[in-house]
């Protein structure tokens, strides 16, 4: 089934008020781009998923109103501070947060990609995460004897969402390393993808690439976005900005100077 | 207080030397988000015995060898093939209990942390966890913590077979009693003393009649960690390298 | 950690009789000259499990009576007829059978991997696979309404055995895409890997590679061992030996033929 | 009986017809092992149309796009992402039980077949399971299986989206009433004749009044199969293209 790039706003259509957004950590190729467009589009109610944490596309999101639940397990700006957007947020109590812890999630997102309706998981017990997560349940493992153990639901998310080096015209998305978004996408209804660049040839014909590769027939969309991470860092292709990072940090410290970052960056479409 | 420590190293190698000792003959250390003195000390525990201990740090594209996405490093632990790891807490009491979510109530929290990343696994089944808090304070160091993102012991009927061994500090170094759930000071820093250590926690710990001062770096490990490991650590904490070491930034295109 | 490789006898020490052997299925690459050099050692009480099924290789150490217990969801030769030995043990009665079903043994592969005790798996209610196996339990789905599931136990076994394309002398091994060798090592005691060639550099140094390869971590030795799946295929290599397939079915459908397919091609070393 | 048929195509050439066209207007056709005749229906549904349905062939290198190892079949089939699967079983019975395990006892079998495959839980899992036997006599489809390796249908409480929906054999078409657990004859093969059915199946079926024949593949979709199908099939199932098609066999190195 041949496959077609589409634009930006075109691809990103999918992601509609009020539905659950699966992302990325950081390391693994946030979709940057994406994200801005998504609050040009001005869109709301997001339940968002990070897996298994965020930074900045959590915390622009947070700021620019589009977030009504939060679930993952850390956000921060890593090493330029806190979030502000976020836990601005989570202190006026403006967003919905659930708080996980990071194998959780991977768990969670398995078991949606196994097609089962849970998956088991050691730790978490005597943690205050599992008295605020309603959905966590503790039984006694079946295969010990006075053994409780946690089981998680399975998290199948409306749309996953990332960016990456390239892709094919056939949809199918080289993601190297990064394998837990190969889990993202088996379990999301649909997924959406900007990469930096097309490559000429099927991904999956050379298996030197196709080891590193996710079938275009998990892909719903892919857009062409040159930098589509930026200001965050692409594996082997370019690294953070830290020089934008910090400039983030400063402004969006403050509603009013996060307004102009948004101004700046977001709305001026002005990106490096 | 830090008049009577020498200025031939900083509070950050000291930290990291004293980490890496810590780390003793691992087979297998793996360093998580926001740890760039335990990285240091990793590394340098790396560098130190030609090779040995494996080390993974997250977010590194060097200087670690998982292929299999971000679940490895908790797959990984929990097949018992990870040795130590480090841990943190916005707030951590004299259990071992670490709190990186909030202080306050949870549902109307007074301060927000980020969040409790892997703890809420990688303290259970981590044999050796090593707690790094700089920051010594009865604000940070605390009789019970606000909210526990993974606590420091747990009953014997939970599959537990890790937890914590020691915490260090910018102040002093702490062992940990698991049996007792208690911590007793090892040694203080140069520049630091029993009196403050005292004064700056806010929980109970045991201690011994004579106090050591914690061995100063040798010059050989300054070396190594300087010529050595600051390069390596640009990678994932360019501010850090840059900062502590003088490590230039790297351009944000590769 | 630098790692070197072994003697093919060198690397196969760890397989001790009444060891539990993973091996995977024909088409990702089975260590056929480790298996012949089994049987020329002489092992003994195999718990062989093959992941998900297997061909030649259970039938040759089922024949060469080095099998006590084999689990797996099926033994065939495929295209080239019913496996021979493995239909006469089990008419026999002489190794205890377990089996299985395809997706019910890499979820146990991979609760051994996450270190969770068990994996629930949809499906396998009202097979008769269900009364013959104890070990797999049907609970209510605690986030279900009166709805049944089974629960897996995870599947460790003590040595993993596969032959590869390739490794460095760091022992980092290219997988390709054959995924569920990661699995296996990961839930695996030790694994152990012959393979055509060494690569002279790090694989994990060139991110294309990198994402086919199972890091040297999880292995314990390699041998090299050219054309080591013959006469079974090694993918992006070489075919099966229709040929040698089609002798070995004549030959094995006896006793006494297969005594001489075990003198020509096992102990006299013989090989294409 | 087969005299009654032109000699213009073969059995083989048949089956993949009949299966080609239940296949239908499926998104993702995934074809499992040992399988050579569902597998050159799937292929001839994607030539058919144009590059449409996705097809998996169990083994093969070309036509398959999964590159998550040998769970991935049963993982996307788990997520819903598989339209139409294949099945045989050594039994099947009349209530779509198939049997790929042994005749006799489980513990002192008669005789062995090589085991279930995935059987027991693609036939949960996957909308439109094709059950395909060629070799159609009393012995193979059979009042009840000795083993029951998939069943045919399931509890209403229990997770079933899947199950059988028709029954290719080498001399007719049923189809499956998944509410009844019962097939239905719906066309007898050409050479074929309902007598020699109902003699030659162990189980009860219903039928029509008056029972049609299998319409006999047209030339373009010969010429398809004979010319674009059977190289491809090479790949996975050298004895069967050659031997059905002339196709020659590989070497054995690549």
């Amino acid at each position: 089934m041949a496959r077609i790039t589409r634009s930006l706003d075109e691809a990103i259509a999918p992601i509609a008020d009020g539905c659950s957004l699966a992302v990325p950590r950081e390391t693994s190729g946030a979709a940057m781009a994406a994200t801005r467009a998504l609050i040009r589009r001005g869109v709301k109610r997001l339940h968002l998923v990070a897996l298994p944490t965020s930074t900045l596309q959590a915390d622009l999101l947070i700021g620019a109103g589009c977030i009504e639940t939060l679930e993952t397990s850390a956000v921060s700006l890593g090493e330029f501070g806190p979030a502000p957007r976020f836990t601005a947020a989570i202190l006026g109590g403006t967003i919905e947060m659930r708080d996980a812890t990071c194998p959780a999630l991977h768990a969670q997102f398995q078991a949606a990609e196994k097609g089962v309706p849970f998956m088991p998981l050691r730790g978490l017990i005597g943690s205050d995460l599992l008295p605020h997560r309603p959905d966590w349940k503790v039984v006694d493992n079946p295969f010990g004897n006075n053994d409780p153990i946690v089981l998680l639901p399975a998290l199948k998310p409306d749309v996953a969402l990332f960016h990456a080096p390239m892709a094919d015209r056939e949809g199918n998305v080289y993601i190297g390393t990064q394998r837990e978004l190969v889990a993202m996408a088996h379990a999301a209804q649909q997924t959406i993808v900007t990469v930096e660049e097309i490559h000429g040839a099927n991904l999956l014909r050379d298996p030197l690439l196709a080891a590193g590769t996710l079938p275009g027939f998990y892909v719903e969309a892919v857009a062409v976005e040159p930098r589509g991470a930026w200001p965050l860092p692409l594996p082997d292709r370019y690294a953070i900005d830290a020089a934008h990072m910090a400039e983030y940090a400063r402004l969006a410290a403050t509603a009013e100077g996060f307004a102009q970052y948004l101004e700046r960056y977001v709305y001026e479409k002005r990106a490096a | 207080m830090k008049s009577a420590r020498p200025e031939t190293f900083r509070d950050e190698e000291l930290l990291a030397d004293v980490i890496c000792r810590l780390i003793g003959d691992a087979r297998h250390v793996a360093v998580g988000a926001a740890s760039p003195i335990p990285a240091t000390a990793a590394l340098l525990a790396r560098e130190r015995s030609g090779g040995k201990p494996f080390v993974s740090l997250l977010g590194s594209r060097a200087h670690t060898f998982f292929t299999d996405g971000a679940r490895e490093l908790f797959d990984c632990a929990g097949q018992g093939r990870i040795d130590v790891f480090f841990l943190s807490g916005g707030q951590i009491d004299g259990e071992g209990n670490i709190n990186l979510v909030n202080v306050g109530d949870y549902e109307r929290p007074k301060v927000r942390f980020p969040g409790s990343f892997g703890s809420a696994y990688l303290y259970y089944v981590v044999p050796r966890v090593i707690l790094f808090r700089v920051g010594h304070s009865r604000r940070t160091l605390v009789p019970k913590v606000d909210f526990i993102s993974a606590p420091g012991g747990s009953p014997d009927n939970v599959f537990r077979p890790g937890g914590p061994v020691a915490l260090v500090t910018d102040r002093c170094l702490f062992d940990f009693d698991r049996a007792r759930r208690r911590f007793r000071l090892v040694s203080v820093h140069p520049g630091h003393n029993l009196e403050e250590i005292i004064e700056n926690t806010g929980f109970e710990f045991d201690r011994p009649s004579d106090v050591p001062v914690t061995p100063a770096p040798s010059a050989d490990t300054l070396r190594l960690m300087r010529t050595v490991v600051a390069p390596m650590l640009a990678e994932v904490y360019p501010q850090f390298a840059q900062s502590v070491f003088g490590v230039a930034l790297p351009l944000p295109t590769a």
